[in-house]
């Protein structure tokens, strides 16, 4: 089974990149991009097709390692 | 003018809520006479916590020596400034970030970098080094690996794109940080002793401005968290933590050198803990003149921000300064340049009243000086830490041979190579690093020489738990020794001084030991305390960390020619020990490694033959006689001469022990005060009796030489295989999962 | 030798490469903003420092390749004219697309400093006539992603055409990929462009130039590039 | 208008990131992970409300930016 983990900043949280991205962007001319922040994704392939304890795993993997709640928040999605 | 608005009303929750004590607060009240405003509550919390109001320590602190003749400035600015001749000066500090570091160890840890690199180039230095003293839990913790890649990776992340070469630090090991690790990161600057930039306000009507980075709700409460002992709800104090940018601290740099250089600036103070709000109330009240803020100019990154939140953030990379009168256009020019914000927020007046205003009210009008010189003093009550025994070599059981335990030892986590850790840093940038991370200071070449810097950092927790006294003094002994060994005339030092919570009577025994030796040290070994840091409330449930008072160290080399490392250069050579040989098994590696005992009292530390020894040493440094040298410390003579022997990658014949000396007490007993000095080998004689005619106790010990450390009585040790056990512990470790 | 020094926001080595230029070949570089259009008049080597240009944001090296100065550099390697990118420099060459492939981080995930053992694939170029042909060298790296990544025909052909200009090596010459700071393929340190005018590397010869520092063997990339623009 | 733009790396090129992750979710106890691969994402905040001219807009930010094509490959999503 294959699911998609994005970890996010939190809004309040700072992000140089996305800022460094926003500058860079409108220096390069590109139109209308009013703000930018980046985060990380996470493309998992999973053993079984057990839906729930899937999510079970991923939402563990996330608390433990792939995110660290103090700044990001973290959501997991689906291929189906 | 509109009258402070007074919701919410301040409740004795909201008070305590705010770390604030009910005498604290009714003093607060006494001051201004009226209820205060929440911004203005939130305020005096900031000013009045331990952090920044140094309440538990400062009658302490006023007790260490600061004067010399070197000192330019001592604590009390951003930065210690000492001179270094030729118009030039050296400006340091070190600072903490531990709480931070535990809950977001990348994170705490660069932001750490980025606050002391900024306290340094606030006074108008360019920052030059960097170095940083860190301790972790027990290496079997689960959560120590953790911590420690991550607490790297931010220091190296950050110092590593800012620019300045991280040169040395210390790495330790111990279970009383299972649950609160310590990030003192130390950073030193060059500037013209001419051209030092102050916090003070001068003229009244002046440009406040403010510089860098927007604010965000970043650590708002930060500060109050720093100095609050932690409970199991860590977890919810989280989003407290700042994220670090130091491409944006890369270009503050830039930017302020510049309009410094362009006479612009009268005043300046970087925004640390309580970033405004102690930044504003320094400058007026150092100057003697009153701040108006208006919030409405303040550059905010998120919407809605309240005056409370705008006071009390604590983003990163930002600066407020008082601008000379006319050069407000030329400097904003400047930051535009650079891509930074610039933004006039308020005025210097003669009022002596800190005022902030926003949206056409007054949301705090305080008594500037009594923020700062009526924070609450406290002589806190202490008992001294109880004495322990001296342990003899005869209450010492030991199944391994020596060669066993050297090879022990070498590879336990206190005495393992710590290369993973400083192959992270860029040491090289700024191709001025003489020496880097691994020998006994770091050796910085000023400008473009003849003259450089000699750098490090020390402390033995073991020894402040057993000793606080003794364990202070020989902080500072060690940092001292340390520079001797390079070559260098030690010249000033700046602390961080790490304890649990001082309202405990024997913690506070621990600070007031502590204090007291290092003052004894420096005043002894003419080594004046310049700046420093205190980080408090290290505790968790009730456990406190080890007293942890480490010593940042700066020497001068006069000619770098005259340095010194530590590896056998050539065989043949004689081996000498300077010092004096008891046996001192008492709180050492070997007892707590090998034995797994940490008792006993500590080795004291004689100052007297501190200085001759180290003077004596430093003379056959310069005399061009000696050839290598290195301090004994950490794991004895044994562990010192391996240390020798695997940077040279060359081996040694050694003598036995010498009569009536137990060979574990004298192999691995950490006696002060001691170098080890190779000689050629014609040369040994005359040196011995130099010591002899100038009261110091010397003695050859060994010959240079081979590819293998041989002991009388013992199997032979090879130095590559030894070298690999040094080096291999901590990859390992880290690697293991 | 009329140097050109390129600033970027977030560079860090531009005096490391200043003082490089002064002491081995006598040349006080012009440093010039990124946000420039044109290099200084008689330009003869544009060199790209180390550093975290933008803090490496985004990918190491994007958002400089985008900076205006670079139209202006990429029409001097046109032209023929000597480009030399160090670290952030060879990860701006490539994001810029005057350098084939790209640098990724390093196969261990962690910033490395260290001495490593290079080795001169060949001494025929304007950037190393001074060293000889398999010369082993020391020299330090510092950098996070320095790990060379490209499709296997640009390494194919890079490998044909002779454009590895250093490989990092063991101490006895030989090369092993597992072995270097950063896993890069066929241990490539530093690559040139077709006409062999452009080279980017991620190690600093601009640290070992010094005895006082430490080995000189960085010198001689200097000393190639004043003699090959004296005789020019 | 609120954009998503996901950039992942080609599935020929190595991605030690991901591969350290898998290890250490391995060693952590996690679960039922067979494989991770790491990415980007980018949230963009869009003046206007014309998807026609964001969607334009985002792959020219792509293509001159947020992507190196060399051994990445992006895709862009709208929220709605
Ligand atoms: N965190 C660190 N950062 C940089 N260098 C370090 C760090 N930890 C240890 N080192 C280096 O490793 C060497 C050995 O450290 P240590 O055993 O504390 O030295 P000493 O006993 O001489 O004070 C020193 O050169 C020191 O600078
Ligand atoms: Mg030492």
């Amino acid at each position: 089974m294959k699911a998609r983990v994005i970890v996010t900043l939190k809004s309040a949280v700072l992000d140089p990149q996305g800022k460094a991205i926003e500058g860079a962007l409108r220096s390069l001319g590109v139109a209308g991009v009013e703000s930018v922040r980046q985060g990380k994704v996470f493309d998992v392939e999973l053993i079984g097709n057990d839906r729930a304890s899937a999510e079970a795993a991923l939402k563990d993997a996330c608390e433990k390692l792939l995110a660290n709640t103090v700044i990001e928040t973290y959501k997991v999605e689906f291929a189906d | 003018m509109n009258l402070i608005p007074n919701t919410p009303r301040i409740t004795p929750e909201l008070v305590a809520e705010h770390g604030l004590k009910p005498e604290e607060y009714a003093h607060f009240l006494k001051l201004i006479g009226r209820e205060p405003s929440i911004t203005e509550l939130g305020i005096v919390s900031a000013m009045w916590n331990e952090h920044c109001s140094y309440k538990s320590s400062k009658v302490w602190l006023r007790t260490l020596p600061t004067k010399g003749p070197q000192v330019i400035q001592g604590p009390g600015e951003n930065a210690g400034v000492v001179d270094i001749g030729d118009g030039l000066a050296v400006v340091f500090k070190m600072e903490s970030h531990n709480h931070p570091s535990f809950i977001e160890p990348y994170q705490g840890a660069a932001t750490g970098v980025g606050g002391i690199l900024r306290d340094v180039f606030t006074m108008g230095a360019r920052p030059v080094a960097a170095l940083n003293s860190l301790r972790f839990g027990d290496c079997h913790h689960p959560r120590t690996r953790r911590l420690l890649a991550g607490v790297v990776a931010g220091i190296g992340g950050y110092g590593n794109s800012f620019g300045v070469p991280t040169v040395g630090g210390s790495v330790g090991f111990h279970k009383r940080y299972n649950g609160n690790i310590l990030v003192n990161a130390m950073a030193v600057g060059l500037a013209k002793t001419d051209e030092i930039f102050y916090a003070a306000a001068t003229g009244v009507g002046r440009s406040i401005v403010y510089l860098g980075s927007k604010t965000g709700r970043d650590g708002i409460h930060g500060a109050t968290m720093a100095s609050a002992e932690f409970g199991a709800d860590a977890e919810e104090k989280r989003p407290t933590v700042q994220v670090g940018d130091p491409f944006a601290e890369k270009l503050l740099l830039e930017a302020c050198l510049e309009i410094m250089q362009a006479g612009c600036v009268i005043a300046i103070q970087d925004m640390g803990a309580a970033g405004l709000t102690c930044s504003a109330v320094e400058m007026g009240a150092k100057g003697d003149l009153g701040v108006d803020l208006d919030l409405d100019a303040v550059p905010c990154r998120e919407a809605g921000m309240t005056p409370y939140e705008m006071m009390l953030s604590e983003s990163q990379e930002r600066m407020l300064m008082v601008i000379a009168p006319g050069k407000e256009a030329e400097a904003e020019a400047i930051f535009r340049k650079w891509g930074l914000d610039f933004a006039i927020v308020g005025k210097t007046t003669d009022t002596q009243r800190f005022v902030v205003r926003f949206k056409g009210m007054v949301e705090a009008d305080l008594p500037i000086k009594e923020l700062g010189d009526e924070a609450p003093e406290y002589c806190r009550p202490y008992v001294e830490t109880p004495r322990r025994p001296v342990i003899g070599p005869v209450d010492i059981r030991v199944t391994l041979s020596v060669a066993d335990a050297l090879e022990r030892l070498i590879a336990s986590p206190e005495l393992c190579s710590k290369r993973w850790v400083w192959e992270q840093y860029d040491y090289l940038i700024q191709g001025n690093t003489v020496q880097r991370p691994g020998g006994d200071a770091a050796v910085v070449r000023v400008d473009d020489g003849p003259k450089a810097l000699a750098l490090t950092t020390d402390v033995t927790p073991r020894y402040c738990e057993a000793d606080p006294f003794e364990g202070g003094k020989q902080a500072v002994a060690e940092a001292w020794r340390n520079l001797t060994a390079v070559g260098a005339t030690p010249l000033a030092v700046t602390d961080n001084l790490n304890f649990g919570n001082p309202e405990k009577p024997e913690i506070m025994g621990q600070f007031v030991g502590c204090v007291k030796g290092i003052g004894a040290a420096c005043e002894a070994l003419d080594f004046p305390v310049v700046s420093g840091n205190v980080s408090l409330y290290n505790e968790t449930n009730g456990e406190a960390i080890l007293p942890t008072p480490t010593i940042g160290g700066v020497g001068l080399i006069a000619d770098l020619d005259k340095a010194m490392t530590l590896d056998f250069k050539a065989s043949g050579e004689a081996l000498l020990l300077i010092g004096k040989t008891t046996g001192w098994l008492g709180a050492s590696a070997f007892l707590a490694t090998i034995c797994d005992r940490e008792e006993g009292a500590p080795p004291p530390v004689d100052l007297i033959a501190e200085m001759r020894n180290g003077d004596f040493v430093r003379h056959l440094i310069h005399d061009g006689i000696a050839t290598a040298v290195h301090d004994v410390s950490d794991g004895g003579l044994l562990v010192a001469i391996a240390e020798m022997a695997m940077a040279g990658q060359m081996g040694a014949a050694l003598d036995g022990a010498p009569e009536g000396l137990d060979p574990y007490a004298y192999w691995f007993g950490e006696d002060q005060a001691r170098y080890l000095v190779t000689v050629p080998g014609g040369q040994a004689q005359e040196v011995l009796r130099k010591a002899g005619a100038s009261g110091i106790v010397a003695a050859k010990i060994g010959k240079t030489g081979g590819e293998r450390l041989i002991l009388p009585d013992d199997r032979p040790i090879v130095v590559e295989a030894l070298r690999d056990r040094h080096e291999t512990w901590l990859p390992i470790y880290m690697g293991a999962s | 030798m009329k140097p050109a020094v390129i600033l970027f926001p977030g560079s860090n080595r531009e005096h490391d490469v200043a003082r490089a230029l002064k002491l081995v070949a006598g040349a006080t570089p012009s440093v010039v903003w990124h946000a420039e259009q044109e290099l200084p008049k008689g330009t003869d080597l544009v060199v790209l420092p180390g550093g975290f240009s933008y803090g490496d944001y985004l990918r190491c090296g994007a958002i400089a390749a985008r900076a205006n100065i670079m139209d202006a550099v990429r029409a001097h390697a046109q032209r023929g004219g000597l480009v030399l990118g160090i670290c952030n420099g060879f990860q701006i060459l490539c994001e810029a697309g005057l350098l084939p492939g790209v640098l990724v981080r390093n196969a261990r995930l962690r910033f490395v400093c260290r001495e490593v053992v290079l080795r001169v694939e060949r001494a025929d170029t304007a950037f190393t006539k001074a060293y000889r042909k398999n010369d082993l060298i020391r020299i330090p790296v510092a950098h996070g992603e320095g790990n060379y990544t490209a499709d296997e025909s640009t390494i194919k052909q890079l490998e044909k055409e002779g454009r590895v200009a250093f490989r990092y090596a063991r101490h006895d010459g030989r090369i092993d990929e597992t072995d270097g700071p950063n896993g890069s393929i066929n241990g490539i340190a530093g690559i040139y462009s077709e006409k062999f005018n452009v080279l980017g590397m991620m190690p600093h010869p601009e640290n070992y130039i010094e005895p006082e520092i430490g080995p000189t063997d960085g010198r001689a990339l200097f000393e190639s590039l004043a003699g090959a623009l004296k005789a020019a």
